[in-house]
């Protein structure tokens, strides 16, 4: 079995890349689908793919346990799922691996790689993360359950329930922040007191980490620790991503209307893409020729992956009912 | 008299009772500079400042017990749920604290404040955000509950939630936020009083209950029944605790027949204790069976479509119904 | 066979189910070396240890999320509340997300664990020992909802509860914890399936459909009507939710009348359903009114005994109301 | 208006004593009363006396307000109640000035004293102090909101979402746990994470404060510096008092079923009132005369108190209805 200590290859971080150049592309075109009037609601995980991507590369999907927020869309592609599947969803389409078109996009779930069903609501998967913790440090099999959350998600009691209970069992569990600094329009200094996310986890007695949401290999090596303190009983961390929120909250939001214009300009210069391509770059790993290959690549999947959601049946009104409770 | 829809009623009444009283003050998620994710709020907070109209950390629990101490100490709090389903996490502090002050000091204290939520479905919401959770707070000594389901009700009755004496969760149907325009009254003239149905519709061959959203699905239905020669009486509860029994009671004398239509689940959903009350108070006028039109027992309306449109009740769905019930 | 009380009841179902599957395991605040402040847990942790039988933090919220995540991982908790009245600091994750898990995901996750509670009053227990929630839980599609009234229905119950595929709520009336002793059978022969009432007492006059400890006031109250010759069949629905609608309805068929007798807070209760769905499927049958017996409308029973007698059903009371059906 | 940085006078700790020793008699009183099956239900403050009386007496009842907790019998004396008002609360009397006996005895609250009624529930004062403390705030008056609550409330979510709350607007708030180490059965270890309780303020950037608990002086000087930064506009203070619970949880509980005899036999030694007696005979304050004949005289006053409730009147049937809500 791969353990994280074994680090990061040339092969691993490309594919990572690849993950968020998908999730860009993705984006790009629900964007587009939704302008056309095509898509109802989006929520857009710009600006933290890199540190979503970073995250779930130090992780093993399959093994691991994930609970995803709705902002999840970079880390929903690299715990596995495809391109087409993200677009069923945004179709609302039956074969949705998540929901079945039952939910909104952005809410993941999928048993076989360990993607546990969440819900719109914010702050409840917390808990629920240490409650897996807990039941896959009994099985004792070293797997950990990864959950992350924006910044707006700690002002919950159950972000404090969560953090407590998993620090007084020593649950393997990867608490992750993803901070754009932003919960819609209230701003971190209305939603969280004290200096920061990070330093709450000394009120548990458990490691707290803030790391630039934005530099790949920073985000990859901060889980990866976390990841082997879980694995060998050390219990959770706290780790607090330092992210940018690149595009308004969702399609019902306009952040123009409550943020200050020249932070948006200032913002919009400091996209994580071409920061992670320019260090693959310097490292040698990517070629400005290689990269727009991969971006064409990715494009001509998000193409397909598009039109064969569109295609695809919606749910039948007679499914309604079902998995209301167990069948009979 | 200025047309107004009914998300700008709903500010109107927030933004006269402000100017009328200095202690009624709004706090909630995005209530501020944004304005509310249904801009309930738009402008207030650049009226009244960023006390009196407060953005609240994303947390449910805290935003009621926060207006609970403000409503203790004599200020009239109007606390915004971002939705109606996420006020479960508040659930606590409305049912076991805010609606038990005046009763456990043997009326030493009360706690004046009004919760307002958009609730409801029928805009693609999905699991989360269509909810109509009224049956829980309907069952609460303690707690008013109001739902309105015009612009020029929802004002007079907010103005009139906000100065009541006790709490009052006010839920406003989303679907309807922005459904029509209507001429609504100013100041003193525009206030309603609680617990007072509306006859909205004359008719002399079944009385149908109901409120919110499903009012005007109801007249629709109605319509479709009337070449039919049913003649159907629509009563709008507009506040459901306490709830004008007498309205109800007087028309089911008159047409001997009754259906309450509601958008909730059917199963322990509010249309279940107006049947029960009514058929009980009426059961020797009674023609028919008392009949509840409602929701099918499913979660909530699904993000799809498909699955919504099955979910909803429609004029269709209802006409079908009353017809059952005005030719048993 | 052993003669147990109804907590003793609770107490064996818990650890017969736990010595048959190493998979359930309980959870809760005392529940481990003090064994639950009703002692429904004594000894168990003696026997099973501190995991499997877990003293929780202080934190209803937590209790039910770490249990949905062990009932995710495919373990079997029996998380307690330590009474009914303090659920609602749990009510977001039960409602928003244990009850829908199985739906949202489209059937891929599902969620089958108990949470049981002490319900009710009668036992000095004042406004915050002595509610009766079990409208909420019955108006959310994905719960279901367990209410025994006897030593063998609560052991039988909470075995079926335990192996049910999906989330159950169940109550335990306090005040009959040790009202009476029962022989009760051991292991598969104690089980009792969910969604089956009881025809506790045959009678031709009037049906009377209650449950948990209002079944020992309603057959008190019947033997006072006897002397009268008003006979009265009485059926203890156990489960409410699904309920046992059939057998309410075979015996209005033979006996015209209906009463509904229960604990809650009459308005919105469970009771309401019940009149609402039987006063419909028996209206050719019914030859009064269907008359709900409840508690007033008042948050709950008070500490002073003057004040909590005057709030409390009692037989004398129960018996005014059915004499009152029976001579319609 | 006096301040608290006055200082204490002999005076003023001299009453203090007095009332530690009222409270302590009025426990053997109930104790007595209890075991004569004259009183249901008691939670003894036995243990937490020097603390709580050392907290209120830093501080300015009728200028303040207090959201105390069940075993707060101490404080609610320091904040003026008289020892008949609690023993007509614990009688249940009609003229239990808290609740005219409806709630359990440790649930104060008195308007005109500034002592906001609670409820049983544990941890929603919490927050609801925090929103008391923002009305104060925007008052102006200097004046401040203590909240006492035991370390098990820290765990519940509404401790987090209090202190965040306060903390980030600055809220008069000083939030005084009284960590007794134990929530009935469940020990620290398993209650709270990490270091301890006043550890949790830096997450929040407030100041955090430990203190002995058996200490008056300590406890009044920790209190009266954070009542000073309140005044000041220098926001909330998180205090620990480390107290010991010299009985059982309640009259329903038996800690010797879960705790160590040999602890329990070496806190018995460690009462705080002889070392608060022995510190004031120090001082020359005291002589081991006049504390005897102020224990005697305290003694005269429990008995009279005890005979004066004994003989008051129940509350009346009849109002037991009465404010559900305002009066019309
Ligand atoms: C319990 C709950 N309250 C309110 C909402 C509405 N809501 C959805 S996202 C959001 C902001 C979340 O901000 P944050 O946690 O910082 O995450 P981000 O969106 O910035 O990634 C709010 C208020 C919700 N979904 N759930
Ligand atoms: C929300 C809630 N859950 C459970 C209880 C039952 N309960 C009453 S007191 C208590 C222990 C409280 O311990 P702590 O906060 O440390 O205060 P202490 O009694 O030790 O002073 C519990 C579990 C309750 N009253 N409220
Ligand atoms: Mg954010
Ligand atoms: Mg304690």
């Amino acid at each position: 079995m791969p353990t994280d200590a074994e680090g990061l290859t040339k092969e691993r971080v490309l594919e990572a890349y690849r993950t968020v150049l998908q999730a860009r592309a993705l984006d790009d075109r629900r964007f587009v689908l939704n302008r056309a009037g095509k898509l109802a609601f989006i929520i857009s995980p710009r600006g933290h793919e890199v540190a979503q991507v970073g995250a779930i590369a130090a992780l093993q999907p399959g093994r691991d346990r994930f609970c995803l927020y709705y902002r999840n869309f970079a880390a929903a592609l690299a715990c596995g799922f495809t391109p087409e599947e993200l677009m069923l969803a945004a179709f609302a389409r039956a074969a949705d691996p998540s929901s079945g078109g039952r939910q909104t996009p952005g809410n993941f779930g999928s048993r076989r790689r360990g993607v546990v069903i969440g819900s719109s609501t914010v702050g409840p998967q917390i808990p629920k993360a240490a409650g897996i913790g807990l039941a896959l440090q009994w099985r004792g099999e070293g797997a950990l359950c990864y959950v992350s959350f924006g910044e707006g998600a700690t002002s919950q009691g159950d972000f404090h329930e969560g953090l407590n209970f998993a620090a007084i069992h020593h649950c393997p569990v990867i608490f992750f922040c993803e901070n754009n600094h932003w919960a819609i329009s209230v701003p971190q200094a209305l939603q969280v007191a004290g200096p920061g996310v990070a330093e709450r986890a000394a009120a548990y007695g458990i490691p707290g980490v803030r790391v630039r949401g934005d530099d790949f290999f920073a985000v990859h090596a901060a889980v990866a620790e976390a990841a082997q303190r879980a694995r060998s009983g050390g219990g959770p961390t706290l780790i607090e991503a330092e992210v940018l929120r690149l595009q308004s909250h969702s399609t019902d939001d306009d952040q123009r209307a409550y943020r200050d214009p020249a932070e948006l300009a200032a913002e919009a210069l400091q996209d994580p893409i071409p920061r992670m391509r320019d260090a693959l770059i310097t490292r040698g790993w990517l070629s400005p020729e290689a990269d727009q290959a991969m971006r064409d690549d990715v494009n001509r999947e998000v193409e397909k992956a598009t039109e064969a959601a569109e295609a695809a049946p919606e749910p039948e009104p007679a499914s309604l009912g079902r998995h209301v409770y167990a069948d009979a | 008299m200025p047309e107004r829809t009914l998300v700008q009623a709903v500010r109107d009444a927030l933004y006269e009772e402000m100017e009328r009283d200095d202690r009624v003050c709004v706090l909630g998620q995005d209530v501020g500079l944004k304005g509310g994710v249904f801009k309930a709020t738009e402008g207030l907070q650049q009226r009244f400042g960023a006390e009196r109209v407060m953005d609240m950390p994303l947390a449910e629990s805290s935003i009621a017990a926060v207006a609970q101490g403000l409503a203790l100490e004599g200020f009239t709090p109007v606390a915004e749920m971002q939705f109606a389903d996420y006020s479960y996490p508040a659930f606590n502090q409305i049912v076991n604290e805010i609606a038990k002050v005046r009763y456990r000091s043997n009326g030493d204290f009360s706690c004046p404040l009004v919760i307002r939520a958009p609730t409801g479905g029928g805009v693609r919401g999905a699991l989360y955000h269509s909810q109509s959770p009224e049956a829980f707070y309907c069952h609460v000594p303690g707690l008013k509950v109001v739902l309105p389901s015009t612009p020029a009700d929802a004002k007079g009755l907010l103005k009139a939630a906000i100065r009541d004496r006790d709490p009052v969760i006010f839920l406003e149907p989303k679907k309807l936020y922005r459904a029509e325009r209507q001429e609504v009254a100013q100041g003193e003239a525009a206030l309603l009083p609680l617990a007072s149905a509306a006859v909205v519709r004359q008719g002399t061959d079944l009385t149908v209950v109901t409120y919110g959203y499903m009012r005007a699905v109801t007249m629709q239905a109605a319509a479709k029944l009337s070449p039919d020669g049913i003649e159907v009486e629509v009563i709008d509860l507009r506040t459901l605790r306490p709830w004008d029994v007498e309205a109800c009671v007087r028309s089911i004398q008159k047409t001997g027949r009754l259906a309450i239509v509601y958008e909730a689940n059917r199963t322990g959903g509010f249309g279940a204790e107006v049947a029960a009350e009514l058929a009980e108070r009426c059961f020797a006028s009674l023609d028919a069976p008392v009949s509840r039109i409602a929701s099918p027992d499913v979660p909530a309306m699904p993000f799809s479509p498909a699955l919504e449109h099955a979910f909803m009740l429609n004029p269709d769905k209802v006409a079908d119904g009353l017809r059952r019930v005005a030719r048993y």
